[in-house]
């Protein structure tokens, strides 16, 4: 088991796919506590990461997940498009030195958290990153772990990104970053011959 | 959804295009992008350019206001969605005439997050950069843990202040120094009849019924403190003004510039009516404004509603910045 | 009907005092009338004073255009009804300046006659007093046995020339010469998304479904020619472009100046989406606007929808004028 | 019979009752084929001469019909203030040297069609003043007339007033300022004393 190019495609195309099929959801998701975008800007970003694979097949690991960090930083704009931006930036300086999963996720993670300045508990896609890095670092991720932290963040008062302008009322509302976070998570798990 | 739109994942494209096209005297597109810059290239040499940028949607901010003794230029993100990095870094290549550049945001992660990935960018290229992250809207409470305030209309009053200070040759450094004097002292509240449709979204960002308003909205349909019926011009700038006044302190003594801002479908006329019962209110507190303008500046789509922005004007000079010469499309 | 107002029968009163208030550097108000008056006074000395007005509504037409380079005074009727003979006549008199007064209204049986009755009121006085009736709406067949054609947003074209030439020094007979010179080449035509909402009224004009688009209207939610399913905006832009070049002739070895005006709820990014799409239309004839303007200057209250305005420039020295140095809140 | 300054103060307040009461009325015939304003129009005119009445008792007819003229040219507005005032300024002139109705409504008439430039049949109030102006001067005029008169506006195509923009579409409505001028008409006949 190990990541290729390849499987790193699969694994990005099923998450594109995902993105694409749940557009509407998760714009509606970002609409009581965002501006209703979240969706747009996810699917505008996997389309310009596909294209940007098929226009040109990357060389190496570094490569793809560099051409996937670019593409979202170009496209995507808004607080999700930086946030992905870097977590693959990371994940392409990490994949100089390690190809393990483990390693990748926690450089990404560790991105996420100093771009943003957010940390668990906040109600953002970094409730998705943290624990799930972890658990991938303790060897296995399962769908239902999966859910329990994108679900974990329905309760939380926001304090990072547009929701924490809502102060209390942010509550009883899932974060659409970790919602699409949690996406990536499940692409990850499905694909065949990465974990 | 009703509008004059094509395809609805298109309209930035479009609008800038439009734009650009219509007003080749005060705009250029910076090819590959949905940058604009000043045409009157002739009006940056020697000083510091200020871009500034943000989600589209906000008409006439951010492009608006690019022109002579205001914006060098501005960035066009997607509707309500911030600009790219690499767009914003075209913007200040083409804005640094030697001199540096000075960024204005708003107080948006996303805002903030390309901004500064823009500035990494740029210092690669050894061009200084410094910026302001403006957060005028009171109706968020603000706190150490949390993103702060939001950015809103008060955006304008510091592109103009900015704006009107490079002109007359300040460095960046003291564009910096002013704009954090400035800054504490814009406030901005708004209220909405109807809130914003994006038209990738095709529905409005929330529902109000027929007789209802909300009160401190935000500029992308983020809910605002708290609904209720809506109630006569003169009691709704009450209201405002009373926020403003337990933020700002309203004092006779101080000078104010006012801006009385429409969110795009509330036409002048009940704009003016809303001064007219904010002068008066403002005049039962012995307060005449030393600046003031009603119009469109930072809006939101097509919100019916309104914001009020009070700015205590320090010092004499920022009423001079206020009103020095300016042209844009926009002011 | 949901809008910032106190009083539905105090809205004109309670606009013009705080349009009045807001911007006391542009205008002064006539005691005891809704009539406004430049306040710069020398600007006016020796010059011939140009008086619009007309129903209101229309903002920031015709207040908003009052200011140095444009228009000397208005005068501010009641919601979507002309003013009266007094209030018109109180305007021309603050407006004369030895030199005599140049009136412009548009095609309405309203503002003709009370226009015509100021008129009587101020021969008595013996003020030299000409006029110009604007009817530059092509939706309504011209015919010699009716009213004619409606006046609209090609009414600020004229004040923007008449302005100019009056500011230059032109005497009464040569503002005259040239407004009738000018007004058989600006041709305008509008389309409506909703009807606007008079405030006494307190419902739109007409009802138009979602789905459903008036091609022709009026600034008055007078009804047009067709009414059709919403379209694409360019596919809108080609029907107005269309009937225009009925009217003008459209060519690439003529020049023209255009103006894309918004109806009061419309927003600029909808207004600058049409402009992309009408500029990519015009491009295909060749023809390239020498001026262009996008915005909202002849509104209808809150009606969504926009104008399209195309005044063919048969002298340079009309887009001088045009280009000639201005200022006003409006324009 | 006679008019005097009382009867004639008598005749404009019913008038004026009627304006009042029917104000919705007639803005709602001025919208399919005008801008929906009559009603307030004359409602806003009807007011200020009742006030100016009030304020100022005239000394004899001249000066009372100067005095609605007046109160209806600086208060009305639109098409209707500058013809209703023409027709009360005329009938003041007129009072000079008749006080007989059937002369008084003939100046009245034949001053609302100079100011106006509209004859019979282009579906204005000159629809109502001129056939009813002359059967004053044939010595009666019953409501069923004033109904006659104000009825046959409502199939012409008007050629005079906002209405016109319209063209053929014009037909099939009431124009409302002959409705407004019926109500005159209408309170004239109820007026006692006068006929
Ligand atoms: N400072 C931050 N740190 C981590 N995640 C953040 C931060 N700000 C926002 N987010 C994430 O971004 C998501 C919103 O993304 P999106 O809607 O695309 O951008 P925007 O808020 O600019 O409209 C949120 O749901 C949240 O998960
Ligand atoms: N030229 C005219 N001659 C006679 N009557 C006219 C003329 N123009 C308009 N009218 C009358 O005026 C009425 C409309 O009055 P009103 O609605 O108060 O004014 P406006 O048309 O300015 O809104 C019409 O119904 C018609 O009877
Ligand atoms: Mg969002
Ligand atoms: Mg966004
Ligand atoms: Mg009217
Ligand atoms: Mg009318």
């Amino acid at each position: 088991m190990a990541l290729t190019v390849d499987n790193l495609t699969e694994w990005i195309n099923a998450f594109a796919q995902k993105v694409t099929d749940k557009k509407d959801y998760l714009s509606e998701l970002d609409t009581p506590i965002g501006d209703g975008d979240h969706g747009n800007n996810m699917a505008r970003g996997v389309k310009a990461v596909q294209e940007s694979l098929d226009a040109k097949a990357p060389a190496d690991l570094t490569a793809a997940f560099k051409q996937i960090a670019m593409a979202l930083i170009s496209k995507v704009g808004g607080a999700s498009g930086p946030l992905y931006g870097t977590a693959f930036l990371e994940m392409a300086k990490k994949s100089k030195d390690s190809t393990e999963i483990a390693d990748l996720f926690a450089a990404a993670d560790a991105g996420i958290k100093k771009r943003g300045g957010a940390q668990a508990g906040d109600k953002t896609m970094v409730d998705v990153w943290e624990p799930l890095a972890a658990k991938l670092a303790s060897g296995s991720l399962t769908q239902a772990e999966i859910d329990e932290a994108v679900n974990s963040t329905e309760e939380m008062i926001a304090k990072k990104g547009r929701a924490s302008y809502l102060g209390e009322r942010s509550s009883g509302h899932l974060d659409p970053g970790a919602m699409s976070s949690g996406y990536l998570f499940t692409a990850l798990i499905e694909t065949e011959g990465i974990l | 959804m009703k509008k004059i739109i094509n395809e609805p994942g298109n309209v930035v494209p479009e609008m800038v295009d439009g734009l650009v096209r219509a007003y080749p005297q005060y705009l250029r597109q910076i090819p590959e992008t949905m940058a604009v810059i000043r045409s009157n290239e002739d009006s940056m040499a020697g000083k510091v350019g200020i871009v500034s940028g943000g989600g589209s949607g906000h008409e006439p901010s951010h492009a608006g206001f690019v022109g002579p003794g205001m914006l060098s230029g501005a960035v066009c993100g997607q509707v309500f969605t911030s600009p790219t990095p690499d767009q914003i870094y075209e913007a200040i290549k083409a804005a640094d005439h030697g001199k540096g550049v000075f960024l204005v945001f708003k107080n948006y992660s996303g805002d903030a997050m390309n901004f500064d990935m823009a500035k990494d960018l740029a210092d690669v290229d050894d061009i200084e950069v410094k910026s302001i992250v403006v957060d005028d809207d009171i109706a968020v409470e603000d706190s150490l843990y949390t993103q702060g305030k939001r950015g809103v209309a008060g955006t304008v009053f510091m592109h103009k202040i900015l704006g009107a200070a490079a002109d007359q040759g300040a460095s960046l450094d003291e564009l910096e120094e002013l704009a954090q004097a400035v800054l504490p002292n814009i406030k901005t509240i708004g209220i909405a009849l109807h809130a914003a449709t994006v038209p990738e979204v095709g529905k409005p960002g929330f529902e109000l019924a027929d007789d209802e308003i909300e009160y401190g909205v935000g500029i992308h349909s983020e809910p605002g403190y708290k609904r209720e019926k809506i109630k006569a011009s003169k009691d709704m700038a009450e209201e405002l003004v009373g926020q403003l006044d337990k933020s700002l302190g309203l004092d006779s003594s101080k000078k104010y510039a006012v801006m009385v801002n429409g969110m795009g479908a509330t036409p002048l006329m009940e704009q003016y009516i809303f001064s007219h019962d904010l002068l008066d209110l403002l005049n039962a507190k012995e307060i005449s404004p030393a600046f003031m303008k009603v119009g469109n500046y930072m809006t939101s789509i097509d919100m019916a509603g309104l914001s009020l922005t009070i700015f205590e004007l320090k010092e004499d000079k920022w009423l001079d910045y206020l009103n020095y010469k300016v042209d844009t499309i926009g002011w």
